[in-house]
């Protein structure tokens, strides 16, 4: 232990500061194409893996599992089902929203994976709910995760 | 190979927030603790530092620059493990086993009070092009995964909330702890649901503190020590960062990492070998499938043996009998030296009100919480 | 003297180094470790251990990125941990995975390092404004080239060292560089052109400093038992070194890296090297500035205090010298990203050795070879040393 | 880089082309601000700083006067048990003269920052700070000694750059 011990309670400094710095990330060879297919075609994909057969949404460059690479790449509707879901009433800062927003796991038919999004149009959720994505107008859409505006209870 | 032993503890905090030390006096007072414990020279007799941190958590770039001089280990062999403090246990336990080195310090501490932007740290972790965009509060996972656990295992919200009272009244026992409380089970299933169904009062607190554990091989240890702590087996994993593809129920990498943790330490049936466990409970449902993915008991089980009182200090199976990190607080990434801490002081009979009686094999786990799916179990034992 | 069990580099690999590259920092970490794992002639599944190097979150921009990083890595239901010791990360991580492997836990261990430099925008040099005391040193306005500046002055008084002399190195990786595919940077120039080369921070110039780049690098470490099955020519890592200095920078002489030297003697004790120069074949010495290849010859006791630009004008540095250091191009012209280009160093000690280094490969017959790599506020060392 | 390999990957783009989104991109900047305790021996350097003095720590064990202060002496791993102010002259140990902003650009005017080693501190013993005062940068030397500028006292906030720069002196 140090031989002294600020018992200022005034005494106590504190240094301001940030690590803040601007940052740019390439959507990646992956990313850029599906990102790309719903900016351009209105089109959520998936891969297929050459080994397991499985597909996997989003696609990736390469398969987690075994490292074999992506190579076909499939249309997985736009309709799926809520794997799970949480009602945050609060923002980032701990304050209270206005209007509570739900998350929710997507998984598409058939498919491994699925989209972490939002659900809109409704303020229930339940595990097994049908959805479908609400992409944006095309020209408001910038190849990014927010091109799809949330998902909504499909009929 | 060489058994390997923990011969020595020290720990500064926890506390809310502790304005009074810098992030590097802070260690020194959990260094100089520890190797007084050890009655060990750091100077002379460390052959390896390793200190536990992440860069965001203390608001510098390499973070290792700002680490060697108050453990007493400039100019000497030391790293950075980027997580949780048991991870620096598994990596001691390596190194020992190499035959190569005898000594070795592991470190790890928060210093939460210095973050003013701790949650946005926490979202910065996020995938920056599947997630982050997104924006939010990042404990949304954390709310998305209690609903599918409670919805596969049947696992209540009373017994969630449980855990919280159980874990806030150890606390009380035990001076290290910064949240203690006699709170009622329907003070916790009144507050809030932040995170539908994840309520304000199931989610740990940040604290300060500091964690310095000295380990040394089998040879080391009986000459420094008639109360050696022995690790009879680590396991670590790490399932995927992508939040589609894991599994949201079973808590894998804790699965996995204890099943290593077993193979090595010989154990067979945990819930009958193994006397108490300190885990992971950054949130209150963490507490419970971190239990089954312990195999402690089967999925769904967690919460009817809380309900039923078994994992109170006085019950079958104590769990978390330190207050857990919602009665210590939420030591970042010296989370798992909470556990590692309070076990090793359990299995060494000196916990006073808190001891759990004739408590012989011990389990500590780390979890590296949102958004992280990494997980750390080691078996401990005070017989050889 | 070693650990129950050997530990051998049976495949390594490498991704272009570039200013930008279009992949994520996941896949760059996949395109490493699956070419290191296609040479040694491996699967995912035979991994049961993972090792990641990488330097600052503040370059990728993802708090604990090590955890972001793991499914690329391969590290996919596997043990897993992030290693970081600042610019010595590269050399580091396989350090790692030596005691991955030497503890008798596994028997093969993936080590990937990876750095995206680039997501840090408009310049990583931000990034590294962060690496300072932000109460005693921000507040200067501290830059990185400043510190090497200040170091490289230091060692050049102290021995009075000409810039002609360290131009030297910078000349010689660059040119080596045009015989790799990664190379960002090779070229053929002139002591000339870099002494007038554009000043940075006075005695530091534009051609003296490697650039920030986009890359990753991976090697497949394996016990004893599967080295004989997988290969006849796996390179043994003999001898593992590492040592931190004080956080005082301003308190320490920067004219020799102590810290190397501790590093290098612990790296040659479990080596049982006695007479570094005589008995190491081959070196990869960290030259992320040219004047710092001069300073970490010095620190890895490859000659004496002082003499390092002395054996580099002598031509015993070049591939053909008697002491081939940086064969590989090195930093200075393949590039630095950061952790890739620690582990690229070891790679190529292990290509070297195995005399797979095509148009780069030395004469002789090398059978050992050192690298090593510098890191944090002119404080680490990571030395490994590495034979046939 | 083995010659086994035919092929490496990665894709290379330029810069251009990411800044101008001809290569898809997705922007952030985070929230990441910091409030450091600076703890009790930084804390009484800051507070002398601000009344024009340098304060150092010192280890009865090994007798050095150690600047900037710690609670304990890295050497001798015990805590430090005295304070000793020292000079706010010194000796240049080396020095740099940078033409680069902080932002890379070009600066007119260099930028000279130097480690001090400082009067009265042990050997060696110094603080990094920027040097002005000086005619042609060329004329810095290693070894030169210098001189805190401080801020007039009123302007004090306790910080190390309430010494405004060091300048060179005279012998």
């Amino acid at each position: 232990m140090s031989l002294e011990k600020i018992t200022n309670p005034f005494g106590t400094r504190h240094w301001i500061g940030h690590m803040e710095a601007d940052y740019l990330y390439t959507l990646g060879i992956a990313g850029e194409r599906f990102f790309k297919e719903i900016k351009e075609n209105g089109r959520i994909m998936g891969a297929k893996c050459p080994k397991c057969g499985l597909v996997f949404v989003p696609p990736r460059l390469y398969c987690e599992k075994c490292f074999a690479k992506f190579e076909e790449w499939v249309d997985v509707g736009k309709r799926g089902e809520v794997y799970t879901y949480t009602i945050a009433t609060v923002d980032i800062e701990g304050k209270k929203l206005e209007k509570p927003e739900i998350y929710a796991l997507i998984r598409f038919d058939g498919t491994q994976g699925g989209l972490i999004h939002k659900i809109g149009e409704t303020d229930k959720a339940y595990i097994g709910m049908k959805v479908e994505a609400v992409l944006k107008p095309p020209s408001k859409r910038k190849a990014s995760i927010n091109d799809i505006a949330y998902f909504k209870p499909a009929k | 190979m060489s058994e390997v032993a923990i011969v020595g503890v020290g720990c500064a905090g926890f506390k809310p927030i502790t304005p009074e030390l810098s992030y590097k006096e802070l260690m020194y007072e959990a260094a100089v603790r520890a190797y007084e414990d050890a009655g060990i020279n750091p100077r002379k007799d460390v052959d390896v530092f390793v200190t536990c941190a992440e860069d965001y958590l203390e608001g510098f770039s390499i973070f290792d620059e700002f680490v060697p001089d108050q453990l007493g280990a400039a100019l000497r062999p030391l790293f950075t493990v980027s997580g949780d403090g048991m991870l620096g246990l598994a990596t001691a336990y390596m190194l020992i086993k190499t035959g190569q080195f005898d000594t070795v310090v592991v470190e790890a501490h928060s210093k939460a009070s210095d973050i003013l932007t701790y949650m946005d740290i926490v979202a910065f972790a996020l995938d920056p092009i599947f997630y982050r965009p997104l924006g939010g509060h990042p404990y949304y996972v954390a709310g998305m995964e209690m609903n599918r656990y409670m919805h596969d295992t049947g696992t209540t919200v009373e017994q969630c909330a449980q855990v919280v009272v159980k874990n806030k009244k150890n606390a009380l026992l035990n001076p290290y702890a910064a949240y203690g409380s006699n709170i009622t089970l329907g003070q916790v299933l009144r507050s809030e649901a932040l995170f539908h169904p994840l309520k304000k009062l199931e989610i740990s607190t940040p604290a300060d503190g500091c964690i310095v554990v000295v380990l040394a091989s089998e040879n080391v240890a009986e000459k420094l020590t008639d109360k050696p702590v022995w690790v009879k087996g680590v396991g670590w994993c790490t399932e995927t960062p992508n939040l589609e593809s894991r599994d949201w129920i079973k808590a894998v990498y804790t699965r996995l990492a204890a099943e290593m943790a077993y193979e090595t330490a010989k154990i067979s049936n945990p819930w009958k070998e193994i006397d108490f466990a300190e885990i992971h409970d950054l949130f209150a449902y963490k507490e419970l499938q971190h239990m089954e993915a312990l195999k402690l008991c089967d999925y769904g089980e967690a919460g009817k043996l809380t309900e039923q009182g078994a994992t109170a200090i006085d019950g079958e199976f104590p769990v978390n009998p330190s207050g857990g990190l919602l009665g210590m607080g939420y030591g970042l990434e010296a989370s798992g030296l909470q556990k590692l801490f309070e076990t090793v002081l359990q299995l060494r009979g000196e916990t006073g009100a808190r001891q759990v009686p004739d408590a012989e094999v011990g389990l500590a786990h780390a979890w590296r919480g949102i958004p992280t799916a990494t997980g750390v179990v080691a078996v401990l034992s005070s017989v050889k | 003297m070693f650990g129950k069990k050997r530990v051998a580099i049976v495949g390594a690999g490498v991704t272009l180094f570039r200013r930008n590259l279009k992949e994520t920092g996941k896949e760059l970490a996949y395109h490493a470790a699956k070419m290191a794992l296609d040479q040694a002639g491996m699967e995912l599944r035979d991994i049961k251990s993972v090792v990641m190097g990488s330097a600052p979150d503040a370059f990728d921009g993802v708090h604990m990125k090590g955890e972001y990083l793991a499914d690329g890595a391969g590290a996919y239901c596997k043990p897993y941990t992030r290693v970081f010791v600042g610019g010595a990360t590269g050399v580091f991580a396989p350090l790692a995975g030596w005691w991955h492997v030497a503890s008798g836990q596994f028997d093969t261990c993936l080590v990937v390092c990876e750095e995206k430099m680039s997501s840090c925008y408009p310049h990583p040099q931000y990034a590294f404004t962060t690496i300072f005391d932000p109460i005693l040193e921000r507040p200067i306005g501290m830059n990185l080239i400043w510190i090497f500046a200040l170091e490289m002055n230091r060692y050049m008084h102290k021995h009075n060292i000409k810039k002609e002399d360290i131009a030297l190195v910078s000349v010689k990786n660059k040119r080596n560089a045009l015989d790799n595919p990664i190379a960002q940077l090779a070229a053929n120039i002139t002591v000339e052109d870099v002494l007038n080369s554009e000043i940075m921070a006075w005695p530091v110039q534009r051609l003296d400093v490697s650039p920030t780049s986009d890359g990753a690098a991976a090697a497949v470490l394996v016990s004893e038992d599967i080295a004989k099955e997988v290969t006849d020519n796996p390179v043994w890592i003999d001898g593992v070194g590492w040592c931190i200095d004080s956080t005082h920078w301003t308190d320490r002489d920067l004219y020799y890296p102590d810290y190397v030297e501790y590093a290098a003697r612990m790296a040659y004790k479990m080596a049982g090297i006695k007479n570094p120069p005589k008995e190491i074949d081959v070196a990869e010495p960290y030259d992320p500035f040219d004047y710092k290849e001069l300073h970490h010859m010095e620190g890895l006791l490859l000659c004496k205090k002082g003499e390092a630009p002395k054996l580099t004008r002598e031509g015993v540095t070049q591939r053909d010298g008697d002491l081939p250091t940086c064969p590989s191009g090195g930093l200075l012209g393949c590039g630095n990203p950061i952790a890739a280009s620690g582990l690229m160093k070891v790679s190529e000690i292990f290509w070297q050795l195995r005399g797979e280094a095509g148009k780069r490969q030395i004469p002789g017959d090398p059978r050992t070879g050192v690298a090593q790599a510098w890191g944090d506020l002119m404080q680490y060392g990571s030395v490994i040393v590495l034979r046939r | 880089m083995s010659a086994k390999i035919k092929h490496f990957p990665g894709e290379e783009i330029e810069t251009k082309d990411l800044r101008e989104g001809k290569v898809l991109a997705e922007k952030f900047r985070p929230k990441a601000k910091y409030a450091w305790a600076a703890g009790i021996a930084i804390s009484r350097f800051l507070d002398e700083l601000k009344n024009g003095k340098i304060i150092a720590a010192t280890c009865s064990k090994c007798k050095r006067i150690m600047v900037p202060p710690r609670i304990y002496c890295e050497k001798c791993f015990r805590p430090t048990d005295g304070w000793a102010y020292v000079k706010d002259t010194g000796v240049i140990n080396t020095f740099s003269v940078s033409f680069l902003a902080a932002d890379a650009s070009r600066l007119k005017e260099p930028i000279v920052v130097a480690i001090i080693n400082l009067d009265g501190a042990s050997e060696g013993m110094g603080i990094v700070h920027r040097i002005e005062g000086y005619g042609d940068w060329k004329e810095i030397k290693i070894g030169m000694r210098v001189k805190a500028v401080w801020k007039p006292p009123k302007e004090r906030v306790g910080a190390i750059t309430d010494i405004k720069y060091f300048k060179p002196v005279k012998e």
